[in-house]
């Protein structure tokens, strides 16, 4: 009992739920409709037996005064006071706390919710700066090939761009032929030719890049996201839809069943 | 609106060709109606559709659309019951109505035909499954390639202990019905067995209370699996908050006091999931990262030390578990795989020469 | 202008100098910011819940609706209820059922989505003709290279994700091709996510600057 | 040199975070700008605005909440701007119940900052659900979904609203946009009722917008801070928009910089070993 109901159960409703993609007449197609309502009311309840949870966890460091209590006081103050806000607004004032004219939607909302929630947002400014930093590095073709495309699609999408980037990627060659002309001092023979060689070559790029950067690098960082950035992504989106059709009818064949022990 | 005027326009009019059908594919209780675009349709304000329910009715206004555009679906008819259209091209100082349409009667269809693509790779699809999973019954071996991300996951539930530092698993913000939650409560299990051998903490804090429920069971299971349910601690997996930014506010303030030795960040994660690799980072945990969610993964590839990419993640319970039957549906998604390259190859061939049966038959509208 | 004078200015501005006091390291603001956050987001959450979502759908479903469609909601409150359960430690395991039922909606769900919505319609745009004719021949060997490539990066990291058959001689060559891809690929959504994230921050700076501070 | 070289690559990342900080403030304070020409949907929306006769009616849909907060808000104050220097009425109201506070306190801030009344020369109006519903009674009678103002206040005690009705009454229909409340205005107000609308939309929906404007369903669109930075610039008034693309050109190119110095300081590290 304790284990073939809900697999039962996981079986009907995803089983009708599949047919109902294909019938769309009565009573399964609008079978989806129906559950998808279901779920949001159930949903809704299960949000009890977290903040159950959340509360106990905190009201346990609490009383034994464990590290970090007064934090736990803080959480557990600004719970209840959101909650009476909220509800109290629509007990005592008959008012949905959503209202345009509603104080909590007004105060709580605009000057507590949002400047947390959007500065919590906004921290992914630095990260992706300091990301970007440790994480680009030459080290073989890929990675090169990974952070000329970051490059390239960055600076193609701001005004000015198109005008900073040549400067940027001509300095980068000319770094590039300054370091196979130095290593070509430390080797020999048809080493050192080689070296040479790709110095030369390098700084010959210089100008058609240059020349390039400063007239189509829009157009350039534009089909970088058509064409490869397209590509990848549909090869990644099939993998998943297979893997994830399979995770599916596993876990309605009951197969895989890790949530339910 | 009388039906003497419209019809005396009709005879000078230039606007013809409305016909109304069954609209198809559906659950019953919609007809379609379409008309020839008017040659001066720029001009053209909007068209306003009229429903008649019987040919002496004086017609009801059910609907209009804008210009450009030459269908419309009645969306409240009654199965079984004839109705007649006309439609009114509106310009800014006149109205020149079309014919009426023959009568169309709505039903509901047994079949949705957009799906056949659909339905054919389904059922493919669960026979080759099958076939699979019952190959591995008979005691058939599978090979499975390294995954990197999964072969670290030891290491790094070990290194964490000999640093004497617990072990932090995010479960993502996708709910228990987001298939690559499930997905990444396999990991946990596995993730749990190890720290149990080794005598080491877990700590999920969680962003949907019933996820929570399955990753207590889950870990509860992990830990007795491996001899050890003394040591699980039901206060270590536990609720946070719904909010997207609330939760990653409150696993970045767990990751700056606990300082995790592993870090994994698996499921479902948006715009937080940078937000908490970055952190994680800074406090010197080895980080596996893992999601589905495409857009999130180039910020993992950057700032994790390993990451199961896609579908890589949805393979790691038959990875993990080696269970025979799983690995087997592993060989059965290859093997659709390779049949899809090759139809996509033939579709190709046949493109390029203007035949476009494959890519018809995929078409879903 | 000048420094606001609105408390609740003050207040926001507090809460966004807490959270971005973390950038720096883990301290009392930050804490007290991240803790008032959590405590009240969870509330918020369940305030909106319940206004958006349980009572439209369960209570004035029941009291608008009539009939079959009024008494079918009585399955969504029991499955509810049965949830609830969990809290009553010997009947804690009949909890599963309702868990069963989203996790049986999740993978129907998972299957018609990724088949209808993604893997139908991506089969179908990577079946494109090797050769398109544009109006010169440059455009032509152009147009006609991007098809390619749009092809051969697709099939190629198909096959990276091919996990039943050891990556040797030509599989791996191919899987190789495949990563090449997925790195570009990665790069360009890195790079093309900046924009968004830089006005984030912003917006935020500006806030500081001009609704509390008032100097610009 | 070499010392300078190792430390490049390895640099610790609250400097990082520092270097941001001080690009984003430094270009706001200074007010750093960078001239770039605005785009003709966006002078085009300037001039229809621009050419309303004083005393006009427009009238703002807030459909956004505070995650296109930087895109849409600076949009919205340069456009109140525009219409109060104008003289122009203005009523707002909107479809994401989340967002409309904010387009509250953009519309208070300007209204005081060009001394309007409320009622007179300006109304909030608020949320009132069902998109639909509210978009088609608009045609008819404003008051048959709008009875009161968002504080009750009956709509025939604002001096403002007693010769507002339907859609008759407003000259210009401003939507900022987020999702798809757009094309429902386009779909309700312009194709039933010929309202003319302008659109401002956040950089991701832009695209989608485009074919509204070529068809003629909308006379005018705004898109994302790019758009709004240029109708600063149209209102000569630079604000946050102007600023915020500047700074965008700064930080992209700063870390274009960090990530070279990184590699520079890898190639360095890399030779001694």
């Amino acid at each position: 009992m304790k284990r073939e109901v809900p697999l039962f159960i996981t079986f009907i409703t995803g089983i009708l739920i599949i047919i109902a993609l294909f019938i769309p007449h009565k009573p399964f197609g609008q079978l989806q409709t129906t559950f998808n309502d279901w779920l949001i009311i159930v949903g809704g309840f299960t949000m009890i037996l977290g903040l159950d949870s959340l509360l106990l966890h905190n009201w346990e460091k609490i009383k034994r005064k464990k590290e970090g209590w007064l934090s736990a006081a803080f959480l557990i103050a600004s719970f209840f006071i959101t909650l009476f806000w909220g509800f109290g607004e629509g007990i005592f004032f008959h008012r949905n706390p959503f209202d345009a004219s509603a104080t909590f939607l007004r105060y709580f909302y605009t000057y507590i919710f949002v400047p947390l929630q959007s500065t919590m947002f906004s921290l992914l400014a630095f990260f992706i700066a300091s990301a970007a930093y440790r994480a680009f590095r030459a080290k073989d073709p890929n990675s090169t090939l990974l952070l000329s495309a970051a490059a390239l699609v960055m600076l193609g999408r701001v005004p000015g761009g198109q005008a900073v980037a040549p400067w940027i990627f001509a300095f980068v060659l000319l770094l590039l032929a300054y370091y196979f002309f130095n290593e070509s001092k430390k080797t020999s023979g048809t080493q050192q030719t080689v070296y040479i060689i790709l110095a030369i070559i390098t700084l010959i790029l210089i100008y058609p890049v240059f020349y390039i950067l400063l007239h189509y690098l829009n157009g350039i960082a534009d089909w970088i996201m058509n064409i490869p950035q397209m590509a990848a992504k549909r090869g990644i989106w099939i993998g998943i839809s297979l893997g994830g059709i399979a995770m599916s009818l596993r876990i309605i064949f009951g197969i895989e069943k890790t949530y339910l022990r | 609106m009388g039906i003497i005027l419209p019809i005396l326009i009709f005879l000078y009019s230039p606007f013809k060709g409305v016909k109304a059908f069954d609209t198809p594919d559906d659950g019953g209780g919609s007809i379609t109606i379409k008309w020839e675009l008017l040659k001066e349709d720029s001009s053209v304000m909007r068209y306003d559709v009229y429903r008649y329910e019987s040919l002496k009715d004086t017609g009801v206004l059910i609907g209009s659309v804008l210009r450009g555009s030459n269908t419309y679906q009645d969306i409240g008819t009654k199965d079984g019951k004839q109705y007649w259209y006309r439609v009114a091209a509106i310009y800014p100082d006149t109205v020149l109505f079309s014919n009426l349409s023959s009568p169309a009667v709505s039903k509901a269809q047994w079949f949705n035909s957009k799906t056949k693509a659909s339905l054919f790779i389904l059922l493919f699809f669960g026979i080759v499954l099958f076939w699979f999973t019952e190959e591995a019954k008979k005691g058939k071996r599978t090979y499975i390639r390294k995954i990197a991300g999964l072969e670290a996951v030891e290491e790094a539930v070990g290194r964490s202990t000999e640093l004497g530092k617990p072990i932090l698993f995010v479960p993502g913000i996708g709910l228990i019905n987001d298939i690559t939650t499930i997905a990444a409560l396999s990991i946990l299990k596995r993730v749990a067995k190890k720290a149990a051998e080794y005598e080491s903490r877990v700590i999920v804090p969680n962003f949907d209370p019933i996820v929570m429920v399955a990753a207590q069971e889950t870990v509860k299971e992990g830990y007795t699996e491996s001899g050890r349910p003394d040591l699980y601690n039901e206060n270590d997996v536990f609720f946070l908050t719904s909010d997207q930014f609330g939760y990653a506010a409150g696993v970045d303030g767990m990751m700056m006091r606990e300082k995790p030795g592993a870090i994994f960040l698996q499921g479902t994660f948006y715009a937080e999931a940078l937000i908490l690799a970055e952190t994680g980072h800074s406090v010197g945990a080895i980080q596996i990262s893992g999601t589905t969610s495409v857009t999130q993964l180039p910020f993992f590839i950057a700032a994790t030390d390993y990451t199961l990419i896609g579908e890589e993640m949805f393979a790691a319970s038959a990875y993990l578990s080696k269970d025979p039957l799983m690995l087997g549906t592993i060989k059965g998604e290859d093997l659709t795989k390779l049949i899809f390259i090759i139809i996509i190859g033939i579709g190709v061939i046949l493109e390029t020469f203007g035949i476009h049966i494959i890519s018809n038959w995929f078409s879903i509208f | 202008m000048s420094i606001s004078l609105n408390p609740w200015v003050w207040i926001a501005a507090f809460l966004t100098l807490s959270m971005m006091s973390f950038l720096y390291k883990d301290n009392i603001f930050y804490k007290i910011g991240e803790h008032i956050y959590v405590g009240s987001s969870a509330a918020f959450m369940l305030i909106y819940l319940w206004y958006f979502d349980v009572k439209p759908k369960l209570i004035d479903g029941f009291i608008n609706n009539t009939g079959f469609s009024r008494w079918i909601l009585i399955i969504p409150a029991f499955l509810s209820l049965l949830m609830l359960m969990r809290f009553v430690r010997p009947v804690a395991w009949i909890s599963r059922w309702a868990i069963a039922f989203t996790v049986g909606m999740g993978a129907g769900l998972g299957i018609t989505g990724l088949l209808q919505g993604f893997l139908v319609p991506q089969i179908k745009a990577t079946i494109l003709p090797l050769y398109v004719s544009g109006h010169s021949t440059l455009m032509t060997i152009y147009l006609s290279l991007n098809n390619i490539l749009l092809i051969l990066g697709t099939l190629s990291a198909i096959v990276y994700f091919y996990f039943s058959k050891e990556h040797t001689g030509p599989v791996k060559k191919i899987s190789q091709i495949g990563i090449t891809f997925i790195m570009v690929a990665f790069g360009a959504s890195f790079g093309y996510t900046v924009m968004a994230r830089i006005s984030l921050l912003i917006g935020r700076v500006y806030f500081l600057l001009h609704n509390w501070l008032g100097l610009v | 040199m070499r010392e300078f070289l190792e430390k490049a690559g390895n640099i610790d990342r609250r400097i990082i975070y520092l270097i941001i900080f001080l690009a984003v403030a430094t270009t706001i304070l200074v007010k750093a700008r960078f001239k770039s020409s605005p785009l003709p949907e966006v002078q085009r929306s300037y001039k229809i605005i621009n050419d309303l006769p004083s005393g006009s009616v427009v009238m703002f849909s807030i459909d956004y909440d505070a995650s296109s907060m930087p895109e849409l808000d600076p949009m919205l104050r340069a456009m109140l701007r525009h219409c109060f220097k104008k003289n122009l009425k203005v009523i707002m109201l909107g479809h994401w119940p989340l967002g409309l506070p904010l387009g509250q306190l953009a519309l208070d801030d300007i209204a005081r900052e060009y001394h309007k009344k409320y009622g007179t020369d300006y109304v909030f109006l608020g949320y009132r659900p069902g998109l639909q519903a509210v978009m088609l009674n608009l045609g008819k009678e404003i008051r048959s979904v709008f009875a009161t103002d968002y504080k009750g206040t009956p709509l025939d005690s604002l001096p403002l609203m007693r010769n507002v009705h339907n859609y008759n009454d407003i000259a210009i229909l401003v939507g900022l946009e987020a999702g798809s409340v757009g094309d429902a205005w386009v779909q309700f107000a312009n194709a039933r009722f010929n309202q003319k609308i302008i659109l401002g939309s956040t950089a991701v929906i832009t695209p989608d917008l485009y074919p509204y404007l070529q068809a003629g369903q909308i006379v005018g669109l705004i898109g994302g801070l790019r758009g709004a930075s240029d109708y600063e610039t149209l209102v000569e008034h630079p604000a946050m928009a102007s600023l915020g693309m500047a700074s965008q050109t700064v930080v992209h190119v700063l870390i274009i910089l960090l990530i070279l110095l990184g590699n520079i300081g890898y190639f360095a590290t890399r030779r001694k070993k």
